[in-house]
């Protein structure tokens, strides 16, 4: 249809600079004020071709130029079409979207753990609140997907990279790091994001000696509360409950929900 | 230009216009309120309400197809009672014209939603879902045989005093025969389509790809499949029927009307561009008016066959 | 890529490979032999044949869709005799597995041209379309009914020793019941989907957009719907199933067999791509090596609950 | 799907020139020996992004430079799709198709009728066999939508032209002067193309006077046969019988047809 209305919650983002960051992964830098008030952990829900809009993560978030960073991998053809956008593009986008993560208390020690397109989200929280400093555990698949360990470290921050084939850092998952972490780190803090069983699997490791937030990926359909699709199990008050990623998360405590 | 898009329908039931939001793509009310003037659309049909809460089905819920979306909520829904307290006052407030859209597990049960919102101030009608293709039970049955179509529709005839509209399933062999059913039970208006029961194939896991394996079919992929039944039950039935199925634009309400609807529901293009019913609802004069009609009721049905036009259906014009 | 390509059916009906033409979209023949090697192909399903020439309907015949096409031909075609006189010898010649679709008025005309077919040189099955949406009479109610499913069936089996697969109509409430009714009048295979009973309007000249009024939707907005329904007779049947519906790539292929179909039938997306059969054969190989299948019938049915899976409905592995 | 093959009858045509020859009508040329050996009458049936091909006749058929011409109206989104294509790019066509118009015979007085889009065809008629010299009558609803004039005059052709508001040419439609022109040429050919009431009065017009072909549309499937949508009524040896208009026709004798 022509001539397509914009509302509050609704933006018209321009694309100011694309990058191929990796074999199939690309980050768009949007000029865009309103985006650049969110939250890290919330999400841009963008129209794409397809029937249903695409929710990717803020990389970046810089209010003071305006600008938010998406960093995404090509799996089909709604992130196929986004990497194909180019500079000066517009891209309409709903969001910022969801509940981000809570700021880290400043008193207690802090990490990070990403895995694959996991990491960008946490780049933005480290950025957010580089005072206090996470230590940063990131794990790929291969080298060349450990994304934006040269941003982390210009922050300032030790990052330790683990890869499933070795081919960079530590061989192995990024569970192995977190595990002496917390052995090392009494009443601990963890933000993490990626893969579900990953994630599954650093909420086991953090069960009784850290508290984790956990960023959590599921289908949805509105990506604002509307229609009940993107719903995970979680803990409710009497029974097993379903909780919307796109409105409670995709932000949770790792032990409100059921793995 | 002045056009009358005002739609007048039984039990003094009167829409400032024809799009209405459809049931379950639009949650309770507040969630699109922040993008769309919800007391500007011709009415909201909120989601589901049984009398308990419902648990819905395991995600996941959605799944795209070509031109289409499969669905398996399931119905969740936090039951009458969290309605009515959280969301209820809400729509009043915003002014909202509110279809109640409710569903249950027994006859009774629906019976029960429905006496439970006779003389809640701010709801308007009622939409009776007897055709959720995602529940196995209850729900599923009542709208593929007209006995129990019938017996569900007396039942809540018989509890309240509001507009009753009965919401058809598109999967039966005779759409028209439940159709006849339900107004012979006493329904004031027909809704259709609900849903085409689907499935999809997650390939890389091999199994199917929602949750609640098969789904429903909605979106433009549905268009002809609605436009068919509606065109089918208009014939069928003298009562008013709120089309809906795919529709995406001011020209796709005309084909509904065209075909018989006298009002139409719209839902899935919503999650795309939740600002589009009120574009629909502005630029439907300009598309009337190109099709030679001076409001909404003069559309209604006049690509039926000329004995079922609507002069001898009533009401509208 | 060495890939097991071929598709063992009932009766010794083999298939070379489970991509066969399907019926009404690709003529008697001839028509695409200029764009595809039809001997290459796992089989054609031509168009429907009556004992004596049908006329068809009023145009216009088709209607593009979201995603679909509907199409109201009304199974026009020149009677068996002519099919036998002058399309057999030219498929013949050319090396296709021929699956002669069939049609009639009566049960008595189904039989008819069962028993032409019999013993002709070249006719590899027949495929029974007791579901075609767009006549009124006979065809339509045949495949909406078990017991008319099951005469159908019945008469025709008792006219031929052909290997005889019914095509089943989505347009009813259950499918599997006539899947059943079909089965144990000895059909030796189903297939399905045929089209889906749909309707446009033509909103400049306020009337159904089809010269038949209503017609029959194909293409990719019907895949779920066709899914579904093999998924479900997979569960209800123990025979084979042709599945079709919106199938345009070989990912597409994959989603059929997994959901429970043993071979497949392309329609619509031809008359885009008049070669896109054989670019979906070409492709089969590297989409069911990366679904880590090492043939065909190791995919069959593998979405399937468990207890349904091949193994348990024997003949495909 | 990727890599599209072509066969026989599949034409891979690159547009080498792209015109707007009147408001939302644009002319392509494309470079394509295989369609340049087109029978006038015959059609192009082209890939847009739709579930179906769109049937577009030859404006011109140029076999000594292997080019030929398609002119159409933007009247849906397959022709505004069309519209938008830019010179290089290329189009997927099946063609030439159908069964064109049959040679005039040279000793008769031979005459084109044409009305808008129906116009294009019939140049190219003119074009191939112009030693015949038609007289040339065309129409359109108003004066900028007169296709070809300039085409058919450079010919050497005599042009009468006709529109409805009379702001170019004569006021009203070609029926009037193909009258006159019937009543001064005994055993006349006429070839006609143009919106089925035109050819129907055309017919009616010409009926124990001409013998007239005339090129039909109708919404069509395959383009090639197999389909059976394309069809109109036509009168059979006993009854009336369905012929398909993209391959029987699209050019009909037009006694044969029921009008
Ligand atoms: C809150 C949230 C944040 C996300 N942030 C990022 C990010 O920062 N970077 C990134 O690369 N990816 C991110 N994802 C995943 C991203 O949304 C999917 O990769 C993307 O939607 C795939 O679309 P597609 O059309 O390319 O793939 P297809 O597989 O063709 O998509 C088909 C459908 O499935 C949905 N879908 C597919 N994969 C996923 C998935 N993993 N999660 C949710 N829906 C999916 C699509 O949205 C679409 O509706 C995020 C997902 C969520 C829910
Ligand atoms: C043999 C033949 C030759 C033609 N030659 C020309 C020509 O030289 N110049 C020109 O401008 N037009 C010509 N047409 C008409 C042209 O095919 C349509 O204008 C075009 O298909 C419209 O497509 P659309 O997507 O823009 O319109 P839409 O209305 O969106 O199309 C919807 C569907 O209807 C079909 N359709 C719509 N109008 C027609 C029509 N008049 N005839 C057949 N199918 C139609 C389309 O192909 C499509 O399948 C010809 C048609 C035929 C059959
Ligand atoms: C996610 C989703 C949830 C739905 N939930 C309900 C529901 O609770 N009650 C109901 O009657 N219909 C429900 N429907 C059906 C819609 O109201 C509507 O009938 C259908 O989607 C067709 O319209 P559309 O193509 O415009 O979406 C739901 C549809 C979708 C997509
Ligand atoms: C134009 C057209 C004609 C058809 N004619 C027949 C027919 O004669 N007999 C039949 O059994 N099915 C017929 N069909 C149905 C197809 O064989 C097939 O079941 C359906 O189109 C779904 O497959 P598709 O989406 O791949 O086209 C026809 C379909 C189309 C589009
Ligand atoms: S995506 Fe609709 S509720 Fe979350
Ligand atoms: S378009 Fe298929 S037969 Fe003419």
């Amino acid at each position: 249809m022509a001539g397509q209305q914009f509302h509050d919650g609704q933006v018209d983002a321009r694309i100011v600079r694309r990058e191929e960051v990796a074999r199939d992964h690309v980050e768009l830098i949007l000029e865009s004020p309103a985006l650049a008030r969110a939250v890290p952990g919330q999400f841009a829900h963008i129209l794409t071709p397809g029937m249903l809009r695409r929710p990717v993560s803020f990389s970046r978030i810089e209010p003071d130029s305006g600008r938010v960073g998406l960093l995404f991998q090509v799996v089909g053809e709604g992130t196929a079409w986004l990497a194909n956008c180019q500079e000066g593009e517009r891209l309409d986008i709903l969001g910022p979207l969801g509940h981000g993560f809570a700021p880290p208390d400043p008193s207690r020690p802090w990490c990070l753990v990403g895995g694959g397109v996991g990491i960008p989200p946490l780049y933005s929280a480290a950025a957010q609140w580089r005072e206090s400093a996470p230590d940063v555990i990131i794990g790929a698949r291969t080298r060349e997907w450990v994304l934006m360990q040269k941003d982390f470290e210009q922050l300032g921050l030790g990052v330790r990279v683990t890869t499933d084939d070795g081919s960079w850092g530590q061989a192995g998952t990024v569970i192995g790091p977190l595990q002496e972490w917390l052995e090392g780190h009494a009443d601990g803090q963890v933000f993490s994001c990626g893969p579900t069983p990953m994630l599954a699997a650093v909420a086991s490791a953090c069960r009784g000696r850290a508290a984790a937030q956990v960023a959590l990926e599921q289908r949805m359909g509105c990506g604002i509360g509307a229609c009940l699709a993107c719903v995970v199990p979680a803990r409710g008050q009497t029974q097993m409950e379903y909780r919307r990623v796109c409105t409670e998360g995709p932000v949770f405590l790792a032990e409100e929900l059921i793995w | 230009m002045v056009m009358d898009l005002h739609v007048s329908l039984p039990r003094g039931l009167t829409l400032a216009n024809p799009v209405i939001a459809a049931s379950g793509t639009f949650g309770f009310g507040p969630e699109y309120s922040r993008y769309v003037d919800i007391g500007s659309l011709g009415a909201v049909s909120v989601k589901g309400v049984s009398p308990e809460p419902w648990l819905g089905n395991p995600p996941p819920r959605v799944w795209e197809t070509p031109m289409g979306l499969l669905n398996s909520i399931g119905l969740q829904n936090p039951g009458m009672e969290v309605f009515v307290r959280d969301d209820l006052p809400f729509l009043r407030e915003k002014g909202a014209t509110v279809i109640v859209n409710i569903i249950g597990h027994t006859v009774d049960e629906y019976a029960r939603v429905a006496s439970r919102m006779q003389g809640e101030a701010g709801v308007a009608a009622l939409e009776v879902n007897i055709s959720c293709p995602n529940i196995k039970e209850g729900g599923m049955s009542f709208g593929h045989d007209p006995e129990q179509a019938y017996q569900v529709t007396r039942a809540v005839r018989q509890a309240t005093d509001l507009p009753v509209m009965v919401k058809l399933s598109p999967n039966v062999t005779s759409p028209a025969l439940i159709a006849q059913a339900v107004e012979q039970a006493g329904a004031d208006m027909i809704s259709a389509i609900n849903t085409v029961v689907g499935l999809a194939i997650d390939v890389e896991h091999r199994r199917p790809a929602l949750g609640g394996t098969t789904g429903g079919l909605s979106g433009p992929a549905i268009k002809p499949i609605a436009l068919r039944v509606v065109y089918d039950v208009a014939q069928s039935v003298s009562i008013p029927i709120i089309g809906m199925g795919g529709i995406a634009s001011a020209a796709d309400v005309l084909e509904f009307l065209l075909a018989g609807a006298s009002a139409v529901m719209v839902g899935t293009v919503t999650f795309q561009h939740p600002g589009r019913m009120q574009q629909i609802i502005a630029e439907l004069p300009q598309v009337l008016s190109r099709g030679g009609f001076r409001g909404v009721s003069g559309a209604v049905g006049q690509a039926l066959p000329a004995a079922s036009r609507p002069q001898t259906r009533g009401g509208d014009l």
